[in-house]
């Protein structure tokens, strides 16, 4: 394991004290109960958004708080949860009085420990709302199962519920356009490496070299299986196949085109994806209105990628377009 | 008389303990079927448990595991912060401000542990949870307290944890990361489970 | 070699295809001879802006085609400079009638292409300036060697020289100020593992698992020399501390702290770096007055990363602070 | 009589030929101190000097040579196109619209290329660059031009080429990419002298 670290248990505190020095006009790092805001937050009569989750996924979500965006983001140890003494406070600080979202991916960890959050802050006043999200079709049976994981959609489910609290929506319609973007949204990822976390010392899982893991979450955990390596065209028909056909997409809808590299993949790579996944859209008579493309919701060094779709309509798209102003996406302003 | 302070402090210093000694066993175990931060996150949890007990000392065992319950709660996170968390509490609530357990008391507050845990996760035994050593650790605590024994009761429950934790092994997790996994995570043990098992090997230990 | 490519031989005509369409809305993309132009080039009275290199950078150069930053981007193959037959068409494409100013890494490849490029360029009439970029501290002894390698200030130059080009600097004016950020920006870098060039197959170096090569450029090539691995904050002081001496910053002076990724560094390791090199600075005096921290100029999926500084003055911190709207770079607009 | 226009073509075939053959030793020389791309441009280019020629045929030396020229400047890219670009260009200039080429002019034509790298690239004898090829080269094809024999003169300037390419692996690079190296470049043979040295090979075989 060679990582650009000092002491693996000091990794969250110090890349999270870096990120405060480098965007200090955008955010404010607390460090203890760690948490970041929007420099301007509370911002009056605006609903709040918070978000969080494991650490290790950078830019998510820290590089997403900001203007249009999220108002603050709760950084967890390395793939692991924040806890509640994290989140409540975030949440304190954040609500202006309009109430705070609580965009939560759905893991058992993250749920319980918002839900927790969430029961505590309203105790003190703060009306809550939570958006789960679960995009992830490589959970296949999510009966027996803790249900589908919240991945790629997440970032998007941010920006546009993001931009809808921006423009003055209320606490519901803010919740209510955050999970309408979940419910339109479809993931799936590969990876071509496993990634390691610092205070474990081992890769998270072993792949020989001709092998791939299909259908893998972002905590570094396995995928739905492992299949000798393809090229990259083979893997983006395997990813967009489950995806589209979940979605339900019809020919001549219109579609937001998401591919997004895990952390160690380049970005040349993620474009030879893009173009395979942008023909194939093409033959299923669908539209790419809006596109996405590099390391937004990464695993560490993980090489690989997740493309995800969104089905848009026209209060979608304009939301999207929105101006956003935050450390790691940006348009507008 | 029974269990007092002194036991439930006992209790909480060997379980610390015991997670920095198989930190990297339960990484491992973790590492397999979930993501690698199991071992982490208990021993970073029960070193803030210790370091909350050196700053307060609690009066009652009750007040001891209320403790405990906060630290972890706030300091371990993932899906085992809130789950041992809200065992710790419940067990808390059970055993109010006596000064000493009893054997009776000693297997209620292990049920409501277990509860809280199912309350929380809502996981059914043979999902391959820590509720698959929590269960039959409540039963054996529960058959063996009749005899009004606190170090046979403990013994029971450390021991039908052991057995419930080694027994997950051939399970198909069906909550938690694992379950992500399907049949690929038949063949490891959970790592809530062996954390589980852990812990109440450490309250005989506490009581020997 | 595990990519998310097709045939090897293909990956530079297939990202930048997949590039083309991500970004339509931006740039138009001329598949052979292939380079990357602003869409609305060429920009009537406007000064032209052309870079180029090899391919395995990404996104440096096409990723910064747009306003306020370049008219046109060459890539070549991988780690291999572009054809003159490439860099004329190009040229001619973004000539308003006002002339062309090339950003040019020193390599000689890079330089010998170019130069010929320049000379067919001015045969047909467009006016032709070259800004040599040789930021590497690295390279110690320039005259017993190709002399400073163009790395991480080529980003900033772009940058500032393009934001003069759109205020509407004249040819001369433009290629002063893109020199000038040149003269003041120093950078160094650091590989904590090689790259796979995808026609090679090989990685690009030896590294043991408990060395570092420090002083990279961003070709794959070896560096200055291996030293044992160190933690981050050690990394950051070897780094800075070249950097510092040549440039001769004195205290009281404000720079521009840029910390780059080669490509398969998490962000979160870059911000541990940022974090070091911020408290450096700090420590001489030094007023950190913008700064720039994510994967901008980079070596494939290479581990590792640079560290450039650039002493600001109030025209080049009013042209970084213009809007510029490109695929990777993109603020005010 | 002389050298002519199918003797050019001959010589560029075998130089396509040994560059696709000797593609991956030219990679790895370049890796060693360089970035691992040599062979691929190379092999890349004279792919596409095949083309040309299968294209429009040329009808002189001079014309078979200047179509080279321009098909490595577009196609081989970095260090090595505009200077195997340039070299071409030159000899082409030299021999201009002859149909035969004697032993003289050829001796000229080679001493124009080696001129061509060395005002392109401003390498000196020793700097571990294709001019450590191109120099010795040129010098034994001067000397063996005197008897008037063109094979002759070939096979003087491949020999002088493959031993110039040899000398060039202790040398400490001071020009091109190897250069940032410093002493770490020495122990390795200069991948540009390497092709030089195939190419004049070529040029042999073609004649032989
Ligand atoms: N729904 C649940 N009910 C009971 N226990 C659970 C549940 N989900 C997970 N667990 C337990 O939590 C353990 C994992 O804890 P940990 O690794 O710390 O959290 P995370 O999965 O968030 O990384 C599992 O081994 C399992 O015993
Ligand atoms: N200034 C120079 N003069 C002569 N030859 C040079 C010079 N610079 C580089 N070369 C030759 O070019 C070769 C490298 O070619 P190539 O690998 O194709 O280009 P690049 O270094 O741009 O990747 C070197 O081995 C050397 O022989
Ligand atoms: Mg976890
Ligand atoms: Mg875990
Ligand atoms: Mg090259
Ligand atoms: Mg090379």
């Amino acid at each position: 394991m060679k990582k650009l670290i000092n002491d693996p248990r000091a990794v969250v505190d110090e890349s999270v004290e870096g990120f405060g020095l480098a965007h200090a006009d955008l955010v404010t790092v607390s460090a203890d109960p760690k948490y970041v805001t929007r420099k301007d937050a509370p911002v009056a009569g605006k609903v709040g958004l918070v978000s969080g989750g494991g650490s290790g996924h950078e830019p998510l979500h820290a590089g997403f708080v900001g203007r249009g965006m999220l108002d603050a983001a709760v950084p967890g140890a390395v793939f692991t949860s924040p806890t509640p003494d994290q989140i409540i406070p975030a949440t304190l600080a954040v609500n202006s009085g309009a109430g705070v979202v609580h965009i939560v991916k759905n893991y058992t960890g993250d749920v319980l420990n918002f839900e927790t959050a969430a029961e505590m802050a309203q105790a003190e006043g703060v009306e809550v709302r939570t958006v789960l999200v679960n995009d992830d079709v490589a959970v296949e049976d999510s009966l027996y199962t803790a249900g589908r994981r919240g991945v790629g959609g997440t970032v998007l489910v941010e920006k546009i519920a993001g931009a809808a609290a921006e423009r003055g929506d209320d606490l519901d319609a803010v919740a209510v356009i955050g999970d309408r973007v979940n419910q339109n949204v479809r993931t799936m990822g590969v990876a071509l490496t496993a990634c390691t976390v610092p205070h474990a010392g081992t890769p998270s899982f072993d792949l020989a070299d001709n092998e791939i893991e299909i259908g893998i979450g972002i905590h570094g955990e396995p995928g739905r299986h492992k299949i000798a390596m393809e090229n990259a065209d083979g893997i983006t028909g395997r990813l967009l196949e489950p995806i589209l056909s979940d979605l339900g997409t019809a020919s001549g809808e219109k579609v937001l085109l998401f591919v997004n590299g895990m952390g160690g993949t380049p970005l040349s790579e993620l474009y030879i994806v893009y173009r395979r996944a942008a023909q194939i859209l093409a033959e299923r008579g669908l539209t790419v209105e809006r596109s996405l493309v590099g390391n937004y919701i990464t695993s560490l060094e993980m090489q690989g990628c997740s493309i995800s779709v969104l089905r848009l309509d026209d209060e979608m798209t304009v939301l999207w377009d929105a101006p956003v102003h935050t450390p790691a996406l940006r348009w507008g302003v | 008389m029974g269990l007092d302070v002194t036991w439930a402090v006992k209790w909480l210093t060997l379980s610390a303990q015991a997670m920095a000694e198989h930190r990297v066993e339960l990484i491992e175990l973790d590492r397999a079927i979930g993501d690698s931060d199991h071992g982490e996150n208990m021993d970073r949890g029960f070193q803030a448990v210790l370091d909350k007990l050196a700053e307060t000392p609690p009066e009652t065992p009750g007040a001891a595991l209320k403790l405990t319950a906060m630290a972890l709660m706030s300091k371990v996170g993932g899906a085992a912060g809130p789950l041992y968390g809200t065992a710790f509490l419940r067990a808390a609530t059970t055993l109010g401000d006596a000064a000493y357990i009893d054997a009776a008391s000693l297997a209620a507050a292990l049920a409501a542990a277990r509860d809280g845990i199912v309350a929380r996760g809502k996981a059914e035994t043979g999902d391959k949870t820590m509720v698959d050593a929590w269960t039959p650790a409540v039963d054996a605590a529960a058959a063996a307290a009749a005899d009004g024994d606190t170090l046979a009761v403990l013994i029971a429950a450390a021991e039908a944890a052991e057995a419930g934790a080694m027994a997950t092994d051939p399970l198909v997790a069906r909550k938690g990361r694992a379950s992500y996994l399907g049949e690929r995570s038949a063949g490891h043990r959970d790592p809530g489970a062996a954390s589980s098992a852990l812990i109440l090997r450490a309250a005989a230990g506490a009581a020997a």
